[in-house]
């Protein structure tokens, strides 16, 4: 992160054969978008083990964004079904969690949507920057300070305390 | 006391239940053995060992430290730094230990909503003065302190590192009794193993069977408001199991008692986020594909990270509830 | 009324083709296919003085909307320099078939034609040249010339060369210096060569593309029958207007002589005049394509390859050469209508042409029209330059550097 | 092959400038520089064009001189150079799937402005990959064998064609046709562009060419309804709607037509678009292929009132091939490799009500006019309205339906030669005034240009300016004489047109039904909705489902000319799969560890492919590597973390996503 200047960052998760090449065309029609999404390629949005997701948000990530075929479109047949259903619970765990629902985005891209992946990265991009920085491993520091401060105190006892035989 | 020439063991004992010092003691006529084969060097539950005895010893005196419970006050963190200090083998003993266990559904909670709560708004409190607990409190021209309430419940080995894990809510005296076998045999797996097969719990459930090969849930059901039969697959009844997540060993005794699964051995080695796996799998095997279906099927779970996380919240890959930046105040309170 | 076109795109119109008919011949053929790109207004020197540069006119003409065309005194502004009709991607004879048609019609309905304009016209139908000079002095300028000038009518026998000399460089001063260099290269060269002297008349392109249709009839009438009197090889002239009369127009009035430019034709005989040019003339040289000499006919090295022949002689380009070439403004009937455009408010092409030969720093300009030496010494007298710069026709300085 | 241990990975990280496509947008030597600072990284450079041959040396080199294990080329999308890169990596001696790429141009210098970001992006997504490619497994490349049959779908021009080669060259050819015939469009076109032939003279030729070929099993009045499998073997089920009449019994001698109980023609014909009449028995046409007659339930007395006399039946006599109870039926088939051919519509111009289609009876698609101007169309090849008089002024609006935000966007690239086509058509048979109202006149092609001024010079009326009112002429409303204004943009001036006659050039769209054979087929769809090729220049009949390739106007508008020359390419890539027997595989299934497996069965409904079964004397879940097409839906599900996949592995996605994280 460059500092002082917090940019939002997206894990984004794409099917190879709807959304990932709707951000190939994307590329190839040169439309111009946000540059915070980090894509992965999987072969079917139905790899996306939420394990990820979480990782993602623990890692770093502001946002994950997920990409799949339209309904109906799997290239699979029913992967991205199986997406929608963990996306749904998914969130909801997110949010008992205490972070925002609007952080884990589930879009259907097709491969000809180039557009649309202009419009989904560009939006997540505001949404995540109207919420500010997830910084979870921030986070994690911040709460691990109480026990770090004291480990701290106990290490420099030790020191001080001679050993005993 | 004399030193002898048996492997001095230490028990201690964190946030937790007492369910695990239970355990330690339904050994029965086997701890016996135990108490022969070792030299139980401190045991506050049961024996009278002060800190002062634990700081005398040399470092590394201790063979194996069994603690259990989860950590949650600069107390448990100081002792458990001393024991690890004076132990060669640190074990965590027990799912609190291991994956801060039911302690860490608190961390669904800000420490002040906590003690808000336990001090000021339970219905059976009556606090008029408004009294909290403090670190320091002046008395007499003295000062009276108190360990530190965290902010956060940790597993043991998120504060010091941890040799071996014994798992379960309580763990079963026959995963005890093995784990200390081995300790003392010396015949000990890799560091940081837990000590318990790492095959998730359906392959020794008695209703595996019972279970189909074309799962599709139309709902999840709350275990007490259904009539659940007594030999088919809870899964199969809508009723979630984290069995297929959870770590084996415990000889599936809640599925014999017509209890699905709660998940207190934790996962396998193979999982980082006992929740989030389990998500994957229940969510998957729904059968509505709009999302206004998929949410009336889920609304059986009402609380996912009470259900997904019941024992594993502290050990899992957010930790906590993100709660509001006012604990921030908390955080700072100086240790004793 | 239109005259006639190149020999191998005869067919292309007809000699009495009409505005009304023109569709149905293969040029109207082309004119449909116009695809209304603009290169013909985009290349027009006077592109944007014109209400109707071609491209509008055949779109007008294609939704018979011509009287307005005619009602414009657009047409007036072109000076025929063809390169409207050398871009053209669909090959549509603009300067030589349509645009005529149209300056035609438009001066019938022109309630006055510009004085100038006129003057000269009337001046050729009555002496043969638009000077207003006698027809009996044309041959005057012999009498002047180093070396014999041969007259038919005197010599009475068959030439090789007939060389048809034209009015300005039969009675202008400057044109008569052009008039003796050639006579002292043909000597040179031993040709056996002879004028028409006063029989001579103007050969009539700058009428017919003004469109006077009833003068350049009355023109080729007449010259056609003198030529007919003589027994020669070849007709060559160093009119670049003459010859393109001769070129294109008059073989459809029986006009199937030999024709050459002089500057082709001294080309032709370039290593023969070589070792005698031996006077080094030690001048930078920029070379004007004439439009009727280069565009129209492809003569563009020619003018190049005689004056790398004079030793002493450097030369440089200017910017539009060429096929692209700027116009000197004298055609079309342009060399009459400076006081018109004045009026218009319309820059003078031969003063932009002259900036881009000051601008290569040469010494000389080069021509090989006759026009261009009027209009490019008025330009240079009226145009501020630090340099001096002469105008030369290549055959003058062919002639400067020539032996004694 | 090597295997190094993973504390032996040394890896080759290079980055392509591709030109300045790359280079251009960021600073590619900072990323060299990030990378080479990453643990494992033996070697970081940056090259101008990685998939040339010497880049493609450069990366071998070093893989032999630097001991390199394991490569990460930053460059173009893995769609466009996996298989180069990975088959450059083999041919150095190293397994290919230790290679990994990171797209930087498709997702990085092609879409972002800001140098900085950009850099920053790709240094992320390197260290992605650099994460990952140290997880790396050395794996093989599966083969599948291929079965020889091609299904042909659509029995257009590009269909016939395509099906055609494909039999020409010995190979077993279903070809399927919704309509009771073959032909498609071409069939009811007059004379094609820029030639004038006639198309029936070149079509027919073709479409029994079709019908006789030993090689080509022929089903009209058929659909594909269901398509199952993958590459090489697709399961098809094609359903035969029926006909009434027998197939194999018909002789096609049309007696039943002149037999029929209905003495005149008296019903839509559909052939004709309506604007001739059929009899319930008919014929689509004369040459119509195969021959054989077939009966409209919705029209026959027999099938309305069960009373009729049959007189078609007797005519029929002892060749019995009028069957009123013929069936629905359905055919299953095997085959390696489809070809969609299912072409185009027209655009329905009542979309555009200003144009009055459908309201003033002067007004006709360009298609319609075709069969007005085609001697075996319904007025026998004569320009007659339907008022019964020939036009004396004829307007023929181009871009109906085409390059339009309200209709479509797109150039139907067609309607330009058509539209000038019909002008010459309808002026060489009525010797009327023709009015063409142009956008842009497009006409590129061989032999386009010339055609577009030849009809130029036929002195057509050729107006830049697009039609924006139509209305009953004031002067002459009793005779249907239309006024058409338009501004002629190259003069500004409006202009006010009357004609007899107005022809819309309706534009090329994608069946109504093509989101159904999208999914049938596996297929996607561009903005446009017609099907997306796989690339637009190097993969122009590929489709995004393998094995499956897009032949004709179904891919996008296009002429007859092109329409063969793609049917063409169609057949030979199908052909190349079918001869070469098998193909490739990406190793990226999903497997099963056995001894961690507790036998759940949470995977085993969750695969699309019954690829997951119980080993029933182990009670663990076993994944059939032959039918697991690589989705990974199993191994996000499976709750013990006990199923891998190959490519995808948990630790490899992982390592990524802490890779694309650690730099921002």
């Amino acid at each position: 992160m460059r500092e002082g200047n917090w940019r939002p960052r997206i894990v984004a998760f794409f099917c190879n054969w709807c959304t990932y090449t709707a951000a190939d065309l994307a590329g190839v029609s040169r439309l111009k978008y946000a540059p915070n999404a980090r894509v992965i390629r999987l072969m079917c949005s139905g790899r996306l083990d939420p394990q990820l997701v979480l990782a993602a948000f623990a890692r770093g990530a502001d946002g994950v964004l997920i990409g799949g075929c339209h309904p109906g479109d799997c290239h699979y047949l029913e992967g991205n079904y199986k997406t929608l259903r963990r996306f749904r619970l998914l969130r909801r765990l997110l949010r008992d969690l205490g972070i925002e629902e609007e952080r884990l985005r589930l879009e259907w891209v097709s491969a000809a949507e180039g557009e649309k992946i202009r419009q989904v990265v560009t939006d997540m991009v505001e949404t995540l920057r109207a919420l500010g920085p997830l910084d979870l491993p921030g986070q994690f520091r911040q709460w691990d300070q109480e026990v770090e401060t004291l480990k701290a105190q106990v290490v420099e006892a030790e020191r001080l305390t001679p050993q005993p035989a | 006391m004399n030193p002898t020439s048996k492997p001095k063991v230490a028990f201690y004992w964190c946030a937790s239940c007492g369910g695990c010092e239970e355990a330690v003691v339904d050994l029965a006529e086997d701890i016996l053995n135990v108490v022969e084969a070792v030299e139980i060097v401190f045991w506050p539950v049961a024996m009278d060992f002060k800190k002062q005895d634990l700081e005398a010893m040399p470092d590394r005196a201790i063979a194996a430290a069994l603690v259990n419970g989860a950590i949650r006050t600069s107390e448990q963190e100081e002792m458990v730094r001393l024991l690890r200090r004076k132990s060669q083998c640190l074990i965590s003993y027990g799912a609190c230990a291991q994956l801060g266990g039911i302690p860490a559904l608190a961390n669904q909670f800000e420490r002040e909503e906590i003690l808000r709560y336990v001090y000021q708004e339970a219905p059976s409190v009556i606090n008029n003065s408004g009294t909290y607990p403090q670190p320091a409190t002046p008395h007499n021209g003295d000062t009276v302190t108190l360990p530190a309430f965290r902010n956060s419940v940790r597993a043991l080995d998120q504060v010091v590192e941890v040799d071996y894990y014994i798992p379960g809510c309580p763990p079963t005296p026959a995963l005890t009794k093995a784990a200390l076998d081995a300790l003392l045999a010396g015949r000990l797996p890799p560091r940081g193993t837990v000590l318990a097969p790492d095959v998730a719990l359906c392959e020794q459930c008695p209703r595996l069977e019972s279970k189909p090969k074309d799962l599709s849930l139309d709902a999840f059901q709350r275990p007490h408001r259904t009539a659940l039969d007594p030999e088919k697959c809870l899964l199969a009844q809508g009723i979630p199991c984290m069995g297929p997540a959870t770590r084996s060993g415990c000889e599936a005794l809640c599925i014999k008692g017509n209890m699905a699964c709660t998940g207190c051995f934790g996962p396998t080695s193979r999982v980082l986020d006992h929740g989030a796996k389990i998500l994957s799998c229940f969510a998957s095997a729904l059968a509505p594909k709009e999302p206004q279906g998929i949410d009336q099927a889920l609304a059986g779970l009402p609380d996912p990270v009470g259900t997904f996380y019941r024992y594993s919240l502290a050990r899992s890959l957010l930790r906590r509830k993100r709660g509001p930046s006012q604990t921030q105040h908390f955080i700072r309170g100086n240790p004793p | 009324m239109i005259a006639t076109i190149e020999p191998e795109l005869a067919t292309v119109c007809q000699r009495d083709t009409t505005l009304e008919t023109l569709l149905q011949q293969p040029e109207g053929r082309r004119i449909l296919s116009c695809i209304q790109c603009g290169i013909c207004a985009g290349t027009c020197p006077y592109g944007e003085y014109m209400d109707f540069p071609p491209r509008r006119i055949i779109s007008m003409l294609r939704r018979g909307l011509m009287e307005e065309v005619f009602q414009s005194d657009s047409m007036l502004r072109c000076v025929a320099c063809y390169a409207c009709m050398t871009k053209c991607p669909r090959g549509i004879r603009l300067s030589d078939v349509l645009l005529p048609l149209v300056k035609e019609q438009t001066l019938q309905r022109a309630p006055e034609m510009p004085a100038e304009l006129q003057r000269s016209l009337q001046n050729t139908l009555r002496y043969g040249n638009p000077m207003g000079e006698s027809s009996r002095k044309r041959a005057n300028w012999v009498t002047t010339s180093p070396v014999p000038v041969p007259i038919l009518a005197e010599i009475r026998r068959p030439v090789d060369v007939l060389w048809f000399v034209e009015c300005y460089t039969s009675y202008y001063p400057r044109g008569q210096d052009n008039s003796r260099a050639v006579a002292r290269l043909f000597n040179a060269l031993g040709i056996d060569f002879a004028i028409l002297g006063n029989e001579e008349k103007c050969a009539g392109d700058c009428g017919q593309l003004t469109w006077e249709s009833g003068l350049f009839e009355t023109l080729t009438d007449y010259n056609m029958e003198i030529l007919r009197k003589y027994k020669f090889n070849r007709l060559v002239t160093g009119d670049t207007h003459a010859y393109n009369a001769f070129r294109i127009r008059y073989p459809m009035y029986g006009f199937n002589y030999e024709l050459e430019h002089t500057t082709p034709f001294l080309t032709r005989h370039v290593e023969q005049l070589k070792p005698r040019l031996k006077k080094p003339l030690n001048v930078t040289v920029t070379y004007h394509d004439a439009c009727c000499l280069g565009r129209r006919a492809g003569f563009y090295e020619e003018g190049r390859t005689l004056l790398r022949a004079i030793p002493g002689v450097k030369l440089v380009e200017m910017v539009h050469n060429r096929m692209n070439s700027l116009c000197c403004g004298g055609g079309g009937g342009g060399m009459w209508l400076d006081t018109y455009f004045k009026q218009k408010g319309m820059d003078r092409l031969s003063e932009r042409r002259i900036k881009e030969a000051l601008a290569t720093g040469a010494d000389v300009l080069a021509i090989s029209c006759p026009y261009e030496v009027y209009r490019f010494e008025d330009a240079l007298k009226t145009l501020p330059h630090a340099r001096p710069m002469r105008v030369r026709d290549v055959v003058e300085l062919l002639a400067e550097s020539l032996e004694d | 092959m090597r295997t190094p241990r993973p504390d032996q990975v040394r890896i080759g990280f290079y980055i392509c400038h591709c030109g300045t496509n790359i280079a251009g947008a960021l600073d590619v030597g900072e990323v060299v520089n990030h990378v080479a600072g990453l643990p494992g990284v033996a070697l970081a450079r940056d090259y101008k064009y990685l998939c040339s041959d010497p880049g493609q040396e450069l990366i071998q080199h070093d893989i032999r001189d630097h001991g390199l294990n394991r490569i990460v080329v930053a460059a173009c999308s893995p769609l466009m150079h996996e298989r180069t890169f990975r088959r450059a990596v083999e041919e150095a001696g190293l397994n290919p799937f230790y290679c990994h790429m990171v797209n930087i141009r498709e997702h990085d210098a092609w879409v972002h402005t800001d140098r900085q970001e950009a850099t920053a992006k790709a240094k992320a997504l390197a260290t992605g990959a650099v994460r990952r490619v140290a997880l790396h497994k050395p794996l093989e490349t599966k083969k599948v064998p291929i079965h020889g049959e091609v299904l042909v779908v659509g029995g257009g021009i590009a269909g016939i064609h395509a099906a055609l080669i494909l039999a020409d060259a010995g190979k077993r050819v279903y070809l399927v046709e919704r309509e009771p015939t073959i032909g498609g469009h071409m069939a009811r076109f007059d004379k094609t562009f820029p030639t004038l032939d006639c198309a029936a003279c070149i079509l027919t030729p073709k479409m029994s060419a079709v019908g006789a070929h030993p090689n080509i099993t022929l089903w009209t009045y058929s659909e594909v309804t269901q398509v199952e499998g993958y590459v090489g073997n697709f399961n098809v089920t094609v359903t035969r709607k029926p006909r009434y009449v027998i197939e194999d019994a018909c002789t096609g001698c049309l007696q039943c037509i002149e037999a029929c109980i209905y003495h005149d023609a008296r019903f839509p014909d559909e052939f004709n678009l309506g604007l001739g009449k059929r009899k319930p028995i008919h014929l689509p046409f004369p040459q119509a292929t195969p021959p054989v007659v077939l009966i409209d339930p919705g029209t026959c007395i027999e099938f309305k009132t069960g009373k009729c006399k049959k007189t078609c039946v007797e005519a029929c006599a002892d060749r019995r091939a009028i069957d009123f109870q013929q069936r629905e039926e359905t055919r299953q088939i095997q085959v390696g490799t489809i070809i969609i051919a299912t072409g185009f519509q027209t655009f329905d111009p009542r979309r555009i009500p200003y144009y009055g289609y459908g309201v003033f009876p002067t007004v006709y698609t360009a298609l319609e006019v075709e069969r007005l101007l085609n001697a075996a169309g319904p007025t026998g090849g004569e320009v007659i309205l339907r008022n019964g008089k020939p036009p004396q002024r004829v307007g023929i609006v181009h871009c109906v339906g085409s390059r339009d935000e309200n209709t479509n966007r797109y150039c139907s690239r067609v309607c330009c030669l058509y539209s000038l086509k019909l002008a010459h058509l309808i002026k060489e048979h009525t010797g009327a005034e023709v009015y063409n109202f142009y956008i842009d006149i497009r006409t590129p092609g061989k032999g386009m240009e010339e055609f577009y001024n030849r009809v130029a010079e036929e002195g057509m009326h050729l107006v830049r300016g697009k039609v924006a009112d139509v209305y009953p002429d004031p002067a002459d409303p009793a005779n249907g004489r239309l006024m058409l204004q338009v501004e002629d943009t190259l003069m500004g001036r409006i202009l006010k047109v009357p004609v007899d006659m107005l022809v819309l050039s309706v534009g090329l769209e994608p069946r109504a039904d093509t989101q159904e054979v999208r999914r049938k087929f596996n297929l996607c769809c561009g903005p446009e909705g017609f099907f997306l090729e796989r690339h637009p220049k190097l993969a122009p009949v590929s489709s995004y489902a393998e094995g499956v390739f897009l032949a004709g106007c179904c891919q996008g508008p296009k002429d007859i000319p092109d329409t063969v020359a793609q049917a063409g390419a169609a057949a030979a890539q199908a052909l190349a799969l079918i001869v070469r027997g098998y193909t490739e595989q990406e190793p990226n299934t999903a497997y099963v560890r056995e001894e961690d497996c507790s036998g759940c069965k949470s995977c085993i409904p969750l695969c699309p492919y019954t690829a997951i079964s119980l080993a029933a004397d182990k009670q663990k879940a076993f994944i059939n590597e032959a039918l697991c097409k690589g989705c990974g839906v199993c191994v996000a599900a499976c709750p013990s973390g006990s199923i891998g996949q190959n490519l995808f592995e948990d630790e490899q996605l992982l390592s990524e996503v802490e890779g694309v994280l650690t730099y921002a």
